[in-house]
């Protein structure tokens, strides 16, 4: 009951949220939707221990699939962006097979590796994928209308509602998988590899499940992104997007799932809104990178842990709840 | 066509003299701090600037810019153990995220200094040795690789023949076991580090009149130098410049024969294919996996 | 494709022209302005990152060009002066951020015209150009298409004017007969490799090897003019490279006892090449962007005025940091201004029809047609006359204006085959 | 009849170091075998053979009949062979309920799509349930919500066993289960351990704690520089020569 009315409010000030914000900041509020889709996919192959670089191509996959299957084949927009992820989530499962080879520092550089592949294929050629000029023309989300809502996904407020909507069930289900017995699962392949095999557990495919689910949503990531700006190029999905992906995970932190998703919106809002309101156009990358440095060196644990320590202080007067019940 | 052959083979002899020492660097600092520095390519960019501010608008003597450029980029090193690496020693992945901050500093600090713009800097010498009309070697590019060559024949005496040398490679193998030993991880560290970046200074430095400056060319040689790290197996000095070598000539002939994307495409699935056919690189030991 | 034209492009026309007034009217700021009310003009282009030196020197020089429009008293509209002023915005050449920005500067800051450079966030802020019926400016023509009605290129017709180089070499060192040519793999320099096909075939001119492409991010170009060289060309052409390349190229050039003709679009700092190279070698080395301290450029039919004193002022404010696009968004502006004041007023509408009345532009290099159908699908670029520059001497001198649209009367067939081949036609370009 | 384990041939070399030579021995369902030798004999390299994580260099590893030298340790797992690892090697990180979950893997696999919809409350309760009862069986039941990096060495080893327990093997491998335990909780985890065995898991033991050893095992092998050196029960051992001259120094463990 608590619960529902939490979740309630929640919804209502998501509603009310882009009707306070001027318009680029609610542009800004979009690509940050999307963005935290991507930075919870990600924590959830972090899960399992290993860290990618090539998450954010896989998310141009994802945007590229969908593009090319709605402009040459005319399907339908929230199917290509369903397509998009399947499309990310298999070129996930095809890279697994020479990736997962590796661990560790050699998975990092590996998958870069990969997805530089990617990015010079798409630059290279020109039919399909567009060149480095990439696709443009992409087809926007059909406009529809809900009775007390006309969506116009020209207008960010519309695209805001449907990706946050998008991206609220795709949140749901990584929760779900994260808190269910894979989740756990995962967790026992990152700390004691050895001990999870000698339970029966196959390091390989639960490795690669988790490579696979979160290269998916991230696939269903950039088919959003694909659709609301209307052109991708190979640059969209440069290694510099994939640092500041890992630098959301890794400020917000990433031993709960709200961590990195934190991380996300705290430094978005101080990057795009706080840094550009200042007229610091120039310093900005200065700033950014003092505020990395900064973060990593006083706080090790991400922003989550300083929710954490309140969080938990509560926990103790309440004396844990869900022991006493 | 023995012409064109010749003259390719030099060009490719350039590059992997200022690859491998940049990568000999990066491997170093990798080795002994068990860090990935991804700042490295802006170490080498800050050493370009440093002979752009005192050798092309300050006229000191270019070679003296070179060899403050070293010491510069080097004390950036000190600067980065003290300031990232020290306080980050139990966690690989936050020094990993401050150096992506550091470069983004240097990056800025760049830019503000010295605007976006590519740099001017005066030829040293347009002096050419030409073995005939078609095969010629600029002198310019002659001092990257005499330089390379006595640098890393230094180092090579400095980490076989030395004390420190001895001390930094047992805490590169071992680091628990070298303290036990009474060697000073800090002490290891730091000369690791300056070393590393003064390497990578001294590259930028010396290749400046050679190539564009501008505050974002530290990215193509990172990526270079991380290709050629893993394809030596990322502890192995002797891995990296072999590495190096073999990714410059055939980075070089494929971008002469084919073009400079195919050389691209090439040398990524090169190190694609190291990893999986053997995951710690060609000469790498199997621990730091 | 009906069905693909109808839900795209078509639907959505449809849709604006039906709702314009009453949406749109409620989504968008007032548009007229105040009497004395300031004009506000967005700047909208990488100000940071790598691409930033094909957008600040633009804005550099457009505050000059603003502070001397504003000393004479404004832009004169119907209702009598109104000062200028530059509203910029950064867009990290991202697609996304240039979207955020368009938004920003046309519904939150009230401009009544955006300069972009235009490549890669083009498409990023076509929706929002087609909403709003902003207009907007680039200076790359092939981000003109069909759907494109309120986007002009006015003043770079990137790359078309590579032609009037290579005519006026055929023309004034006949003997020259062959040619090689490297470019960078990108927006920039596939289209421009097209042009300059075409245009040394329309020349009788040679090819002896395909274009050699490199990667944008090459920094060692020793290997590049290692195979150039390898056919012992008359000309070796640099395309559309960026200051970034053309630079290392000629120096290796130069080392690699190069004798022959260089071509190149531009030439920024070449003075600077100069000093790497030789006097002698840079000698006679064409390209198409003119220093502004050029007399030519004091003929009566240039439409950039005072473009001597502008060069002063630029180069006293920002030593050494001349190049092409110091002044084209300036010159933009210049076309825009007389538009503005022939329409008295700054709606883009209204503004569009003046620049465009009678199929005729005043163009920097002089008047100028609105063309384009057959390579963009759409008559958006204006093209004439555009100089062809040689360095003379350790300076550079335009020694001619030549017609684009003369070529293109007796070539366009090659220019069209070339573009097929390298899928640069609009209705090629996905 | 064949043994429900048997080791034939088994052999383990690391460069020109053979660890374990030509190893032969048979464990019978339903007792607990020990496998004992002095330090570096090989038994650990042994264990790790059986359970999948070495590859051997030659000879096999038969479980009622079928060969599973060289699988990989999962799918040993997945046949009913189950080992604890030397150490604490816990998910520390995890509680210690987690810890029991994880060894509920392979009786209730998970699958991805009941998980996500719910539709695995069944299996969740399950697991769940057995987790508990392995807990409970070894003592741990009261520490269930706290850290596993955090228990008492003692319990640290019990849980290990607990995780190994929870997947309902057929035969357990325990590698020095009762390193860093008083003689309290030994004799305690020896009586448990007695009535696994009677509920019909087999028990393959190293250890070095000739007492427990001696008092638990049912039949032991014993072995020195890798090689084959005796077997029989407790008794037989004991007093066996060659066992005594491979102790000699340590004999006095031999009590």
């Amino acid at each position: 009951m608590r619960n529902i009315f939490i979740w309630t409010v929640i919804a209502a000030i998501l509603f009310a949220l882009p009707n306070l914000l001027s318009f680029s900041q609610q542009e800004v509020l979009v690509f940050l939707t999307i963005n935290i889709l991507v930075v919870a996919s990600y924590r959830l192959l972090t899960l399992t221990g290993e860290w990618s670089l090539g998450h954010v191509v896989i998310m141009g996959v994802g945007a590229y699939a969908s593009a090319m299957l709605t402009k040459s084949s005319g399907l339908y927009v929230p199917l290509g962006i369903v397509m998009g992820g399947v499309v990310a989530g298999l070129t996930a499962l095809a890279l697994s097979y020479p990736l997962f080879r590796m661990k560790g520092f050699y998975f990092l550089i590996g998958s870069f590796a990969a997805g530089e592949i990617i990015r010079l294929l798409w630059k290279r050629f020109r039919e399909p994928f567009g060149g480095t000029k990439g696709i443009k023309g992409i087809d926007p989300m059909p406009d529809f209308s809900v009775g007390f809502y006309d969506f116009d996904f020209f207008e960010p407020t519309s695209y805001f509602y449907f990706s946050a909507i998008v991206v609220a069930i795709c949140l749901w289900i990584l929760w779900r998988i994260e808190k269910s017995p894979i989740g756990l699962t995962f967790q026992a392949v990152h700390w004691q590899d050895k001990l999870a095999q000698a339970s029966g557990v196959n390091l390989r495919a639960y490795r690669t499940l988790a490579f696979v689910i979160a290269s998916g949503f991230a696939g269903i990531a950039g088919a959003l992104l694909a659709h609301y700006i209307g052109t991708i190029n190979p640059n969209s999905f440069d290694v510099e997007v994939m640092v500041f992906v890992l630098t959301w995970a890794i400020v917000g932190g990433t031993s709960t799932f709200y961590g990195p998703i934190l991380g996300c919106v705290v430094l978005t809002i101080l990057n795009e809104v706080v840094l550009r309101e200042l007229g610091l156009e120039q310093t900005r990358p200065l700033i950014y990178g003092l505020i990395l440095i900064l973060s990593i060196l006083f706080m090790p644990n991400g922003l989550e842990s300083i929710v954490q320590k309140f969080t938990r202080q509560k926990e103790r007067r309440s004396l844990r709840p869900e022991e006493a019940k | 066509m023995i012409e064109l052959l010749a003259q390719t083979g030099l060009n490719a002899v350039y590059a992997a003299s200022y690859i491998s020492l940049v990568a000999v660097g990066l491997v170093l600092i990798f080795g002994v701090m068990g860090v990935i520095n991804f700042a490295h390519g802006e170490l080498f960019m800050a050493g370009a600037y440093v002979v752009v501010a005192l050798y092309a608008q300050r006229f000191v003597p270019f070679f003296i810019a070179v060899a403050a450029g070293l010491v510069f980029v080097g004390l950036l090193g000190l600067l980065m153990e003290r300031a990232l690496f020290r306080p980050l020693r139990d966690n690989p992945l936050g020094g990993l995220v401050a150096s992506i901050g550091f470069l983004m500093i240097l990056q800025a600090l760049a830019v503000m200094g010295f605007g976006v713009r590519m740099e001017y800097i005066p030829p040293v010498t347009q002096e050419v040795i030409a073995f005939s009309d078609k095969v010629r070697l600029p002198i310019s590019r002659l001092y990257v690789i005499i330089a390379a060559v006595v640098m890393l024949s230094l180092l090579w005496y400095f980490l076989k023949r030395t004390r420190f040398g001895w001390a930094l490679r047992a805490s590169a193998q071992d680091p628990q076991a070298a303290a036990l030993q009474g060697i000073s991880v800090t002490l290891t560290a730091k000369i690791a580090m300056f070393i590393g970046a003064g390497f990578a200074g001294l590259a930028g430095a010396l290749t400046a009149p050679l190539v564009s400056v501008n505050p974002y060319m530290g990215h193509s040689i990172i990526v270079t130098a991380f290709i050629v790290i893993i394809v030596g197996g990322v502890g192995s000095l002797e891995g990296a410049v072999l590495a190096s070598i073999v990714y410059a000539f055939v980075h070089t002939f494929v971008t002469t024969f084919y073009d400079g994307v195919i050389a691209d495409i090439t040398g990524l699935m090169l190190m694609l294919i190291v990893l999986i056919v053997k995951p710690t690189g060609l000469f790498g030991s199997a621990d730091r996996a | 494709m009906i069905a693909k034209a109808l839900r795209g492009g078509f639907s959505r026309r449809m849709f604006l022209k039906s709702s314009a007034v009453t949406a749109l009217g409620a989504a968008l700021p007032n548009m007229t302005l105040a009497a004395g009310e300031t004009i506000k003009i967005g700047f909208l282009a990488p100000l940071t990152g790598p691409v930033s030196a094909w957008g600040k020197p633009g804005l550099d020089g457009c505050t000059i060009w603003a502070e001397r429009v504003n000393a004479e008293g404004g832009i004169k509209l119907e209702d009598g002066e109104h000062k200028i002023e530059f509203v910029a915005y950064d867009n990290e050449y991202d697609p996304a951020k240039a979207r955020t920005g368009a938004t920003k500067l046309i519904r939150e800051d009230g401009v009544s015209f955006v300069m972009m450079l235009g490549g890669d966030t083009w498409p990023g802020v076509q929706p929002v150009a087609d909403r709003t019926g902003m207009l907007f400016s680039t200076l790359l023509p092939s981000d003109l298409s069909p759907d494109t009605t309120t986007l002009v290129a006015p003043t770079e017709v990137h790359p078309i004017y590579i032609v009037t180089g290579v005519q006026w070499l055929a023309e004034n060192r006949p003997e020259l007969k062959t040619a090689v040519m490297c470019a960078q793999d990108d927006a920039l320099g596939l289209p421009s490799v097209a042009t300059y096909l075409a245009a040394f075939e329309a020349a009788g001119i040679e090819m002896q090897d395909d274009p050699l492409l490199f990667d944008p991010a090459t920094t060692d170009f020793a290997p590049v003019v290692t195979r150039l060289l390898s056919s012992n060309p008359d000309i070796v052409c640099l395309d559309t490279c960026y200051s970034d390349y053309v630079h290392p190229i000629c120096t290796q050039l130069f080392l690699q006892g190069f004798k022959g003709q260089i071509i190149s679009a531009t030439a920024d700092f070449y003075d600077q090449m100069i000093a790497k190279t030789s006097k002698e070698f840079m000698e006679g080395f064409i390209f198409q962007f003119p220093d502004f301290d050029d007399p030519a450029l004091n003929a009566e039919h240039i439409n950039f005025p005072d473009a001597n004193g502008f060069y002063t002022e630029y180069n006293k404010r920002y030593p050494g940091q001349w190049g092409a696009v110091s002044w084209e968004y300036a010159s933009i502006m210049e076309l825009w201004k007389l538009a503005a004041e022939k329409a008295g007023s700054v709606d883009p509408e209204a503004v569009l029809a003046a620049m465009q009345e009678g199929g005729k532009g005043q163009h920097a290099f002089g008047e100028a047609s609105w063309w384009g159908e057959e390579l963009f699908g759409i008559d958006h670029a204006l093209v004439g006359d555009w100089p062809v520059v040689m360095i003379e001497d350790g300076k550079a001198r335009i020694k001619a204006f030549v017609s684009i649209p003369d070529w293109y009367d007796q070539h366009g067939d090659l220019l069209i085959k070339y573009m097929t081949k390298y899928d640069q036609m609009w209705s090629q370009r996905s | 009849m064949t043994s429900l384990l048997e080791v034939k041939d088994l052999t383990m070399r690391f460069g020109g170091l053979t660890a374990v030579d030509t190893l032969n021995f048979k464990v019978e369902k339903g007792t607990i075998h020990g496998l004992i030798g002095p330090n570096g004999a090989g038994k650990t390299t042994t264990f790790n053979m059986i359970s999948g994580f070495y590859t051997p260099s030659a000879g096999e590893v038969l479980l009622r009949g079928e060969n599973i030298a060289g699988l990989p340790m999962h799918e040993v797992a997945r046949r009913g062979v189950v080992r604890t690892f030397q150490h604490s090697t816990l998910f520390a990180e995890l509680t210690v309920l987690e810890n029991a979950l994880v060894g509920t893997h392979m009786p209730f696999r998970p699958n991805l799509f009941a998980a996500i919809f719910g539709w695995d409350k069944d299996a969740r309760n399950g697991a769940e349930a057995r987790a508990r009862e392995a807990l409970t069986f070894f003592g741990l039941a009261d520490v269930g919500h706290e850290h596993a990096g955090d228990l008492s060495h003692g319990h640290q080893r019990a849980l290990g066993m607990a995780v190994a327990y929870a997947s309902h093997p057929d035969i357990v491998l325990l590698d020095e289960p009762f390193t860093g335990m008083n003689p309290e909780e030994t004799k305690h985890m020896m009586g448990l351990m007695k009535q696994l065995c009677s509920d019909g898991i087999t028990i393959l033991l190293v250890e070095h704690d000739m007492q427990a050893i001696m008092g638990l095992c049912d039949n032991i092998t014993c072995m020195s520089f890798g090689k084959f050196l005796a077997e029989g029960g407790p008794a037989e051992i004991r007093n066996h020569p060659a066992v005594i001259e491979a102790y000699l120094g340590g004999a006095r463990h031999v009590a």
